[in-house]
């Protein structure tokens, strides 16, 4: 039986106030929306601090950053003779992902993300039930064939259906009719599926993902030993199945006591710090730590990163 | 693994009992994902060949990539339409016939402007605009065409012009080639002439093309270009090129002529010497003494 | 506005009086007369008489022979829109 | 004319058609208006409103409103041809924010200097106008009131000003913006033949062997002559084009022998022909002996600057120019000193090519026709320069036959026809007749029905020196000596040169009272207090004079919009409201005493003569059965055109000067022009040839009337330096100039959209390596700076005019880039015409 909707993050709000029970999304949604407006800035008022969009940009006209997946399907499309900037580019943001986190992509930068959570947060005020049932590998598969669309057409096919860069370009250099792809993500979130889009389809996702496997900060759940199970975390979680080895590490894995998060699916997105009423969620790094029990909070308050 | 709906410890056990079980089932969802997953892939695979044929009006920036090509490199990131001065470059949004994302520019509309230090390609960061293009009239954005000769007034005798004189390699992309008007008798015609060898295809002449609907137009080489056949040269050119004859002229030639008749070998052959106006006196005195008075009475 | 172009013959001698009546029938309009009797005449819709009611009437004017129409137009009253489809460009065709 | 009217009118004549042909019966005068039926278009011809060659082109005409044009296939000229903008004359009148309505500067309810437009009446307009001209011309004399006419005017706009300044205000204060565009030409024709206007016409394109532009680019400014020298280059065997240009441009392009000269010394160059046809004794000794006087021009005549200016003081013979005879030695002697050397290193032109050109000249077989425009005239030595080249047709007696001619090109289309046919010149009267000459002003005064004396002499007894040419007026402005000044029918403070110091603080002085009479508001109406609405083109019945001496009629097309009105009608309404004895002094006006009470409406057009011809609505027809408008004779009551047109041709046929005589008025309704003199129905193609000219009779040979002697003077002048040559702080030549997409000053041209497109803005073309050297380059943004002021604009390098070193060039017609705030206010002092074509500037990045 699900947490009841109303009761959800009620001890949280009583126990950190309303604010200190949604610091972490309202930092993330900053995120999304500041570096947002850092690319708008430069065409509306002419102050060019971030310029182009997610697939590539340059950052005060001389940091290069490139989407690494981008790189990976122009390779595979055949096109090698890339110029300096896109190596460099694609290099920098995996090198942060694998410091910050895979899938921090997903919670703390993509535009779509917002869509998914107004989506996911409708779909529990309207209490809806049921959704398809689609395995969350599939988006690996998807992450397959954009590679494979590539090799076999030769361009970045799946460029011209990917609502993650379409609906941030649209945003800045006009949308055109790709409101239809976005709303397509909206409605497929509110009714075909829950955590329809980022949970089981986007290969976006999907390779950061992977990227996130072997990142270095970690959600961790020191404070394990407070937990009441009460299933709240599980309940906010869009990725709920990467808790329990955090969450009941000494049952598992030959007791090995590892409080971090590893699954390289969690997005970092926090909710789970948020929600919990006794504060067993943290941020810290992905190494186990030295002693047992003891708080290592780092990173408590991270002021808010880049793409 | 169901959506995390069931308590930690009870989970647990069921998933031990149920692991013959569960394998079936993992095999059949991944089963059903991939063919979800191929057929989606396939859609977006006839789109994108669909999307491959980039429509006439549509150009892409200076030194792009032929179009396969392009549409593997480049990001759809819009570096190169912040970068241009004039503003012309544009990103297609969905629904517009152009591959999504991808810069373009119409000419009727907004040109390139040819700018000598081309702004726009060295910011983009995959190569998708060709970062050996230094010399804008180098570039090869597609050709002008004077496709509609009846309705371009110009051939008509009027005195336009406009595409001529707004071309910026005026003289060489666009010549003017001056012939008589045979209809008036007394004026000439000034017929603008594109040359494939110089247009770099910039579309300033459609943009400015007086008639309702241009009269000149910016298309792909692929559509405008004919091609030579390698097995034939034209003669003239060749030996302009190569700046002499190619086969040593013959020497100088002698011909049987009847008085009063020379010959240019090499020129315009029978010319009747100029004779001296028939005079009604003979060039010599004694003619016409000798010859008296005639029969006068 | 309607307007229609009648032919009218009138018997021999009868020229004189089919002229007068012509000339004060409301909305009749005499544009030429030939020598042998024959007039023409364009008919307009005038006051509260239709067009095709004075045509009729002509019939009945004493000492004409035949009244026959050889031109007839009618289009609808608003009459300040520019007559027929201009294949002239848009902003050529502005307003009066 | 309403819609409906029109529309009903063409139903009914269809209907009666229809009706006719079905019973086979034929009615008169109805037919062919229906034959259209489809098109319902009414065509008829007009000459182009634009430039001086005067192409004929047919107006089509539909419910009231121009729909199309078409290039004239009969006419003579262009043959069914126009240029880009001859090809959009159909829209000219059709700007959006064409005037209405009379606007006057006014603060609560009355008129003042500073207040904002307000839209008035013609009555309110023309009072305050008539109170300010009357006190202004009692005030400050003869030179207190002024009127800045055109070369655009019809003929009759012309001769009606005249007449309303001259004989009403007695004032000789009339100018036409010809004065910047054909004065030099007019001096160099009055000096060297005593009748203005060139001798040959336009079939000399045809019978030419050689061309030879002095500084004229045909290629853009007289497009469709252009056309026919191709023609003729492409087609004759032997045929030769000669370009002399400061820089490259599109004539370039058919050129055999092309010449980049440095600014002011085309003199050199003519000096050298003459020397080279000398030395080579290749010249016409007989015809010299028989028809030519060789005179001498005094030297050092300064540059037409303000007294004050330095240049002024230093020059030995300000504004000198009596001939004195000299002989052929002396002549000889006085061109000795230009050699080839010599010439080719002042001119930096190759000698070479100096040789060849020369070559050309002094052969005796080659006809050789010469053109110039600007590049002669608007020059600070422009008559000496114009004479140079009649000196040296005139030794090879290569003159007034076909394909022998020296031609100067008009630029506009009636600067020939009105200016200085009928004389809106301050020191001219009709058909060449002066103000200098008191037989010439009695003769005027006898035409025009007036007292003796009324015609200010150059030197009037009672009213002092009253000559004042265009520079001194925006002067006299500025210093407050004139105070009502009326610009008509163009863009006088966009065109004249030096606005900062000159132009606007005149314009804007407050005790002055400007009234600028224009379709658009332009820059001079921005900057006049009175604008006055003004119908176009063919919203009024005209006639225009080209440079071949064709004289075109065309008739009132459709109705001027609003409350507008044409030239003639302003200026006709406004002398009601002028009494004449607010103008005439007591003594005069006893000697006619009729005229006592009367205002000068009725003196100057309602005086039994402009009045004669009688006018009712449906009377202009063309003999096609249509019927045509006259807004005027509506207004005034009688056929005001037809009487002020054979008023005028009384000065041409019973005046001292012959030569210039036309023909009756409704004979030029009926074609596309005759070349004048124009006798018992014959045109002239050549002046002064026995056997082309009617005036010089049978063996004479070739005569050149307009002297006493009949014989042409050759005039010997040097090479004089420019008055504002590059140094090292303004280092650049600026030249001004035209492009063929627009008109002058735009006010039309840039209200079509599509010619608008094709030349947005005025680019500085200018030499790559000029720009490399100032750290510009194509299309970057630079500022043009001169002693006198600046503005910003775009580097052109690679665009149709390519300057050498040292040189720039940009066009005038941009209102938003005021070229002549950079230009210099130089004349040349004889013909007190603008030297627009050089002074010094600097060019820097923007």
């Amino acid at each position: 039986m699900p947490v009841a909707i109303e009761k959800l993050g009620r001890d949280a709000i009583a126990g950190k106030g309303w604010f200190g029970a949604h610091k972490w999304l309202i930092l993330r949604r900053i995120s999304q929306l500041s570096i947002l407006a850092l690319f708008m800035v430069g065409p509306v008022a002419g102050v060019w601090i971030l310029k182009g969009n997610l697939s590539s940009s340059l950052l005060a006209e001389t940091v290069p950053m490139t989407d690494p997946l981008l790189f990976l399907q122009m390779i595979a499309a055949g096109h090698l003779g890339f110029a300096r900037d896109a190596i460099i580019g694609a290099a920098l943001v995996l090198a942060f992902y694998l410091l910050v986190g895979g899938r921090v992509y997903c919670a703390w930068v993509c535009p779509v993300n917002i869509v998914a959570d107004a989506a996911h947060w409708l779909r529990r005020r309207l209490a809806i039930r049921g959704s398809a049932r689609i395995g969350r590998d599939a988006r690996f598969w998807m992450l397959g064939l954009v590679l494979v669309l590539a090799l076999v057409t030769g361009t970045l096919a799946f460029e011209l259906v990917n609502p993650v860069s379409m609906l941030h370009r649209g945003l800045i250099f006009g949308m055109g009719f790709a409101w239809t792809i976005i709303l397509g993500v909206f409605l497929f979130d509110l009714f075909v599926m829950k955590h329809g889009w980022c949970g089981h389809l986007c290969p976006v996702g999907a390779f950061y993902g992977l990227i996130g496997a072997a990142s270095l900060v970690r959600v961790r759940a020191d404070n394990r030993a407070a937990c009441d199970d009460c299933m709240e975390c599980y309940e906010v979680c869009p990725e709920p199945q990467v808790i329990p080895p955090a969450l009941k590490g000494e049952h598992r894995r030959g007791g090995k006591a590892h409080a971090a998060i590893l699954s390289g699916a969690c997005t970092n997105c926090a909710r789970c710090i948020d929600i919990c009423p006794h504060d067993v969620f943290n941020f810290g790094l992905r190494f186990p730590a030295r002693s047992a029990g003891r708080r290592q909070p780092l990173l408590q308050g991270t002021a808010r990163h880049g793409a | 693994m169901p959506a995390g709906r069931s308590a930690p410890a009870k989970s647990s056990a069921d998933n031990r009992g149920g692991k013959t079980f569960n394998r079936r089932r993992l095999i059949t969802d991944a089963a059903r994902t991939a063919c979800g997953v191929a057929l989606f892939g396939l859609a977006v695979g006839l789109y994108s060949r669909q999307s491959r044929s980039l429509p006439a009006d549509a150009i892409r920036p200076p030194g792009a990539l032929r179009e396969k090509n392009f549409l593997a490199a480049c990001t759809r990131c819009g570096l190169c339409v912040r970068d241009c001065p004039y503003g012309i470059l544009k990103l297609a949004e969905l629904g517009e016939n152009v591959a999504t994302g991808t810069p373009y520019f119409t000419a009727r509309k907004g040109p390139c402007e040819m700018c000598t230090d081309i702004p726009c390609v060295p910011p983009c960061p995959t190569g998708a605009l060709d970062h050996a293009l230094t010399d804008i009239n180098k570039a090869r954005m597609g050709l002008a065409v004077l496709i509609d000769q009846e309705t371009c007034i110009a051939f008509k005798g009027l005195r336009c012009e406009v595409c001529f004189n707004a071309c910026p390699l005026l003289g060489k992309a666009i010549r003017i080639d001056y012939r008589p008007n045979a209809r008036t008798g007394k004026h000439a015609i000034f017929p603008p002439v594109v040359s494939s060898e110089y247009c770099t295809g910039c579309g300033l002449c459609e943009r400015v093309c007086i008639l309702e609907e241009a009269a000149i137009k910016v298309m792909p080489v692929r559509l405008a270009k004919g091609a030579l056949g390698r097995h034939y040269r034209h003669g003239w050119e060749q030996k302009q090129k190569a700046g002499g004859a190619l086969v040593t002229p013959d020497p100088e030639h002698k011909y049987n002529l009847p008085e009063g008749m020379d010959y240019e070998h090499a020129g315009r052959g029978l010319i009747p010497r100029e004779t001296a106006p028939d005079m009604p006196f003979p060039a010599n005195p004694l003619d016409t003494l000798s010859k008296g008075i005639g029969g006068a009475r | 506005m309607t307007i229609a172009g009648i032919l009218i013959h009138a018997y021999p001698g009868h020229a004189e009086t089919v002229r007068a009546m012509l000339v004060e029938t409301q909305g009749v309009e005499l544009h030429h007369e030939t020598g042998d009797g024959r007039f023409i005449i364009t008919v307009e819709d005038a006051g509260d008489t239709r067009c095709d009611d004075t045509v009729l009437a002509l019939q009945r004017i004493p000492g004409v022979a035949s009244a026959s129409l050889a031109y007839h137009n009618f289009e609808p009253e608003d009459i300040n829109t520019p007559a027929g489809p201009s294949a002239l460009p848009a902003h050529l065709t502005g307003g009066a | 004319m309403t819609y409906s009217a029109s529309r009903r009118d063409f139903l009914k004549t269809s209907a009666v058609a229809a009706t006719a042909s079905a019973a086979g019966i034929a009615v008169p005068g109805v037919l062919p208006a229906t034959a259209q039926q489809g098109d319902a278009i009414r065509w008829d011809k007009a000459p182009c409103r634009f430039c001086g060659t005067g192409c004929s082109v047919l107006l089509g005409v539909s419910n009231g409103r121009v729909v199309a044009t078409q290039g004239d296939p009969d006419s003579p000229v262009n043959r069914g041809l126009a240029c880009i903008k001859g090809y959009f004359l159909a829209k000219i009148m059709y700007g959006e924010d064409r005037l209405t309505k009379p606007l006057l500067r006014k603060k609560n309810g009355k008129y003042d200097k500073n207040g904002d437009f307000e839209e008035v009446s013609w009555d309110e307009a023309f009072d305050v106008m008539a109170e300010k001209w009357v006190a202004a011309r009692k005030a400050k004399g003869p030179k207190g009131v002024g009127m800045f006419g055109s070369g655009q005017w019809t003929i009759w706009e012309g001769y009606a000003a005249q007449k309303l300044l001259k004989a009403g205000f007695r004032s000789n204060s009339l100018e036409p913006n010809a004065r910047h565009c054909m004065a030099s030409a007019v001096g160099a024709f009055m000096r060297g033949f005593g009748i203005d206007e060139p001798m040959g016409c336009y079939d000399d394109l045809e019978h030419a062997d050689v061309f030879v532009l002095w500084g004229a680019n045909m290629a853009e400014m007289h497009p469709i002559l252009w056309s026919r020298l191709t023609n003729t280059r492409l087609t004759k065997k032997g045929s030769e084009v000669h370009v002399l240009s400061t820089f490259e441009n599109r004539n370039f392009e058919l050129a055999d022998n092309a010449m980049v000269f440095e600014p002011q010394t085309d003199l050199a160059i003519a000096n050298y022909i003459a020397n080279y046809i000398i030395q080579n004794k290749a010249y016409d000794k007989d015809f010299l002996d028989k028809h030519v006087n060789f005179t001498k021009t005094p030297t050092d005549i300064g540059y037409g600057l303000r007294a004050s200016d330095p240049r002024e003081k230093a020059a030995k013979n300000r504004g000198k120019g009596k001939l004195s005879k000299i002989s052929f030695e002396e002549y000889a002697k006085s061109v000795e000193p230009y050699t080839l050397e010599y010439t080719a290193k002042l001119t930096k032109v190759p000698a070479a090519q100096l040789e060849k050109l020369a070559k050309v000249y002094a052969d005796p077989k080659k006809k050789v026709s010469s053109y110039w425009t600007m590049g002669f005239n608007q020059h600070t030595r422009g008559v000496w320069v114009n004479g140079l080249v009649y000196n040296i047709h005139l030794l090879m007696g290569k003159i007034s036959e076909p394909g022998n001619s020296p031609f100067s090109l008009t630029g506009q289309p009636s600067a020939c026809g009105t200016a200085r046919e009928v004389g809106t010149f301050t020191h001219r009267l009709p058909a060449d007749l002066v103000v200098k000459k008191d037989a010439h002003c009695k003769f005027a005064e006898k035409i025009w029905k007036l007292p003796e004396g009324t015609v200010p002499r150059a030197n009037d007894k009672t009213l002092g020196k009253t000559l004042i040419h265009a520079v001194a007026m925006h002067r006299a402005l500025n210093d407050g000596k004139m105070n009502c000044f009326w610009v008509m029918c163009n863009n006088n403070m966009q065109a004249a040169a030096n606005m900062n110091d000159e132009s606007w603080p005149g314009w804007r002085n407050p005790d002055n009272f400007i009234t600028v009479s224009d379709p658009y508001p332009t820059i001079s109406a921005v900057a006049a207090d009175l604008i006055l609405p003004t119908a176009m083109w063919t919203e009024k019945e005209g006639a225009y004079g080209n440079a071949e001496r064709r004289t075109q009629f065309w008739r009132q097309q459709v109705s001027p919009p609003g409350e507008s009105r044409s030239d003639v009608w302003q200026i006709v309404e406004f002398s009601k409201r002028i009494k004449v004895e607010d103008v005439w002094p007591a003594d005069l006006l006893d000697k006619t005493p009729e005229y006592k009470g009367k205002t000068l409406y009725d003196i100057l057009y309602a005086n039994g003569q402009i009045d004669k011809f009688p006018y009712e609505k449906g009377m202009v027809k063309d003999d096609r059965g249509n019927v045509y408008e006259n807004q005027e004779s509506e207004d005034f009551g009688f056929y005001l055109q037809k009487g002020l047109y054979e008023e005028y041709r009384r000065f041409q046929y019973e005046g001292p000067k012959k030569g210039h005589e036309m023909a009756e008025f409704d004979v030029y309704h009926k074609n596309r022009g005759l070349r004048w003199p124009v006798i018992d129905g014959k045109e002239t193609l050549w002046r002064f040839r026995e056997g082309y000219d009617p005036h010089v009779a049978k063996g004479e040979g070739v005569k050149f009337y307009g002297k006493p002697d009949g014989r042409a003077n050759i005039i010997t002048a040097p090479y004089e330096p420019a008055a504002e040559m590059p140094d090292k702080e303004f280092d650049l030549w600026l030249c001004t100039g035209r492009v063929l997409e627009h008109w002058h000053s735009g006010s039309m041209t840039r209200r079509v959209q599509e010619l608008h497109r094709a030349v947005p803005d005025a680019v500085l073309f200018m030499n790559p390596k000029d720009a490399k050297k100032r750290k510009l380059r194509d299309g970057s943004k630079c500022k043009v700076a001169t002693r006198r002021g600046d503005l910003v604009t775009r580097v052109e390098t690679r665009g149709r005019n390519r300057p050498p070193e040292g040189l720039v060039f940009i066009a005038w017609f941009d209102a938003s880039r005021l070229v002549n705030k950079l230009t210099l206010d130089q004349t040349d002092p004889l013909s007190k015409e603008t030297d627009y074509k050089k002074c010094a500037c600097k060019v820097s990045k923007a």
